[in-house]
């Protein structure tokens, strides 16, 4: 009954995750912002429901954890190469940005 | 009682993920450069992977989680294929 | 702004056409009699868990046997096609360091991942023909981290070839043993066991291999360039 | 010898991977899971590892081990910072990007580091050249490659590195 309980909760915690990182994703200013929000919030909140469905029934406790496991390893890495075609493409930045020295560097 | 109680939380789940797959959509209509595109369906994606994984609690099937890391699998590389064309190095 | 709103209605089409489709066609009612007798039955014919599986391996193999056949045919075909046309195509980007790493140390795990996909049709949802396709996924996985990286084209065509030899010898197998192309000959076993089912696991490793090495000829064709 | 090693320690991962897809302890799933991830391992070994059995010394289980939940406990706190600004009405966001260096030697120290640097608050990996990293920042603090990097990375760098080293 407990392990209900806590999965319940641990997938209510990932479904709002998801939830606010579309929404960071729908508000946000520029390409690399939108990444920020749409990588570290829908990775938590993922990983907070596939191990929670986990907790709910044991058997596949081992299984959700490979999932999420793989959703940790790969989500970092397929952003990186979206930022960094994004960049390479010449998608700018926003305007409220302070300093850039990844062009910085480009242009010397 | 707790039959009762997952149904109802069923829909307050589906409702948040149903909510946050709208608003990626219409990032994605929206998005002004492809990259923008490309970030809304990248999240789209692990939005999805965790909603299949739901429908397998909610059918009481544990054959469906290979479907979810199958559908994550190839997701990826869909990603990752899509900004290496970008990129130019394909 | 107009092309916004055709995107907009074009999904709302789409969306409509699948409410459509969902709605009027019931979901497990009206089977005719072929499919009932392979629900009811299927299990008991063939050891197999997995109906669809049955069906496609056993009570219509034979044309599981064309399907494979097309599908060398396709590859062939593209691979002919491609065979003038030598794109000059400009210095191609090197992928970064996090991205050729990741790819490292997931390669194993997706052809892990396709193995089991394809030794377990028998059992769980997927079979030969999705396996193969993960498997070539994987081979994706290196092309798209490494610019240089070449699979040579005989241990494909080596495999392809051997694999889809090997299919018809267990189809004439069953002929000359029960008298009826891929008949099933081994012993069905429990259902639910690694080894039941008779032949459906020994054909779907074989469809597996077959088709993870066309899709990896596929993929191998469209990336070959001027040397 | 050192092939052997290598060799060996992708099969025992990939048997372990095996037995948690099946998600049953058969004796005919063991026996396959044995063979297969054997003869896969002889072909992918090459990719998978460069120490092979060195890495599975208990110091370096206890430290994975120990970092996992650190990352984890990095993550919420990432999160709860980035709801926040989603959730505020006026984006109180100051982003730019800074370049910090990493200590780490090895491509699979970059890789981690990279990949947590990803997941924690505020910043996520451009690019990577030789020991240099390139990091989107939402809230950029300090733009002095010797601040950052303690900012940024430091608190990782020191777990990894007796994870790795």
């Amino acid at each position: 009954m407990w392990n209900m309980i806590f999965g319940e909760i641990l997938i209510l915690i990932g479904v709002i995750f998801l939830f606010l990182g579309s929404l960071g994703v729908f508000r946000m200013p520029d390409v690399y912002n939108r990444l920020q929000a749409g990588t570290k919030c829908t990775t938590l909140g993922a990983f907070s429901t596939i191990v929670g469905v986990g907790i709910i029934e044991p058997s596949w406790f081992l299984k959700s954890l490979v999932i999420a496991f793989f959703l940790l390893l790969t989500n970092p890495v397929a952003a990186h190469a979206i930022g960094r075609a994004s960049y390479k493409m010449g998608v700018k930045l926003t305007e409220k940005s302070v300093v850039d020295q990844y062009g910085e560097e480009k242009d010397e | 009682m707790s039959q009762a109680v997952s149904g109802l939380m069923w829909y307050i789940y589906a409702g948040f993920i149903l909510l946050g797959l709208f608003l990626l959509f219409l990032r994605f209509i929206l998005g002004p450069t492809s990259s923008d595109r490309v970030v809304s369906v990248d999240a789209m994606t692990t939005v999805t992977t965790a909603l299949l994984v739901l429908f397998s609690l909610f059918f009481k099937r544990g054959i469906y989680m290979d479907v979810a890391l199958v559908y994550a699998v190839l997701a990826f590389i869909t990603v990752l294929a899509i900004a290496r064309y970008f990129e130019g190095g394909l | 702004m107009i092309k916004k709103v055709l995107i907009i209605l074009l999904f709302v089409l789409l969306g409509l056409s699948l409410y459509s489709v969902v709605k009027y066609n019931t979901f497990g009612e009206d089977k005719t009699v072929v499919a009932r007798h392979y629900i009811d039955y299927g299990m008991k014919e063939t050891g197999s868990q997995n109906i669809v599986t049955a069906v496609v391996v056993l009570y219509r193999g034979f044309d599981t046997l064309g399907e494979v056949t097309v599908l060398f045919l396709a590859a062939t075909a593209l691979g002919a096609l491609l065979h003038g046309l030598r794109f000059k195509s400009k210095e191609k980007e090197p992928s970064s360091l996090i991205v050729s790493t990741a790819a490292r140390y997931i390669f194993p795990l997706i052809i892990l991942f396709g193995t089991y996909v394809f030794v377990h049709g028998h059992l769980t949802p997927g079979g030969g023909f999705p396996g193969g396709v993960i498997i070539a996924s994987a081979f994706l996985l290196l092309f798209l981290a490494y610019t240089q990286k070449e699979v040579s084209e005989k241990t494909l065509s080596l495999t392809e070839g051997t694999a889809g030899i090997l299919y018809v010898i267990t189809g004439l197998l069953g002929l000359v043993m029960l008298n009826s192309f891929l008949a099933n000959f081994l012993p069905k076993g429990i259902p639910g066991k690694l080894l039941s089912a008779g032949i459906i696991p020994l054909i779907y490793i074989l469809i597996g291999f077959k088709v993870g090495a066309e899709m990896t000829g596929v993929l191998r064709n469209l990336k070959e360039e001027e040397k | 010898m050192k092939n052997i090693s290598r060799w060996l320690y992708t099969a025992i991962i990939m048997f372990i991977l095996w037995v948690i897809f099946t998600g049953k302890l058969d004796s005919e799933e063991l026996i396959a899971g044995v063979v297969i991830s054997l003869v896969l391992a002889l072909f992918t070994y090459r990719y998978f590892t460069e120490k092979g059995l060195l890495n599975l010394t208990p110091k370096k289980i206890f430290c994975g081990i120990i970092y996992f939940p650190y990352l984890i406990w990095e993550m919420i706190k990432a999160n709860l910072d980035v709801a926040y600004r989603v959730i505020h009405p006026k984006l109180p966001i100051k982003p730019g990007i800074v370049k910090i260096k990493t200590n780490m030697k090895s491509d699979l120290g970059k890789l981690l580091v990279a990949n947590s640097i990803t997941l924690t608050p505020g910043t996520f990996t451009l690019d990577i050249k030789d020991d240099t990293l390139y990091i989107h920042w939402i809230n950029v603090q300090t733009t002095d490659t010797e601040e950052a990097s303690k900012a940024i990375s430091g608190r990782f760098e020191r777990c990894l590195k007796r994870f790795l080293d």
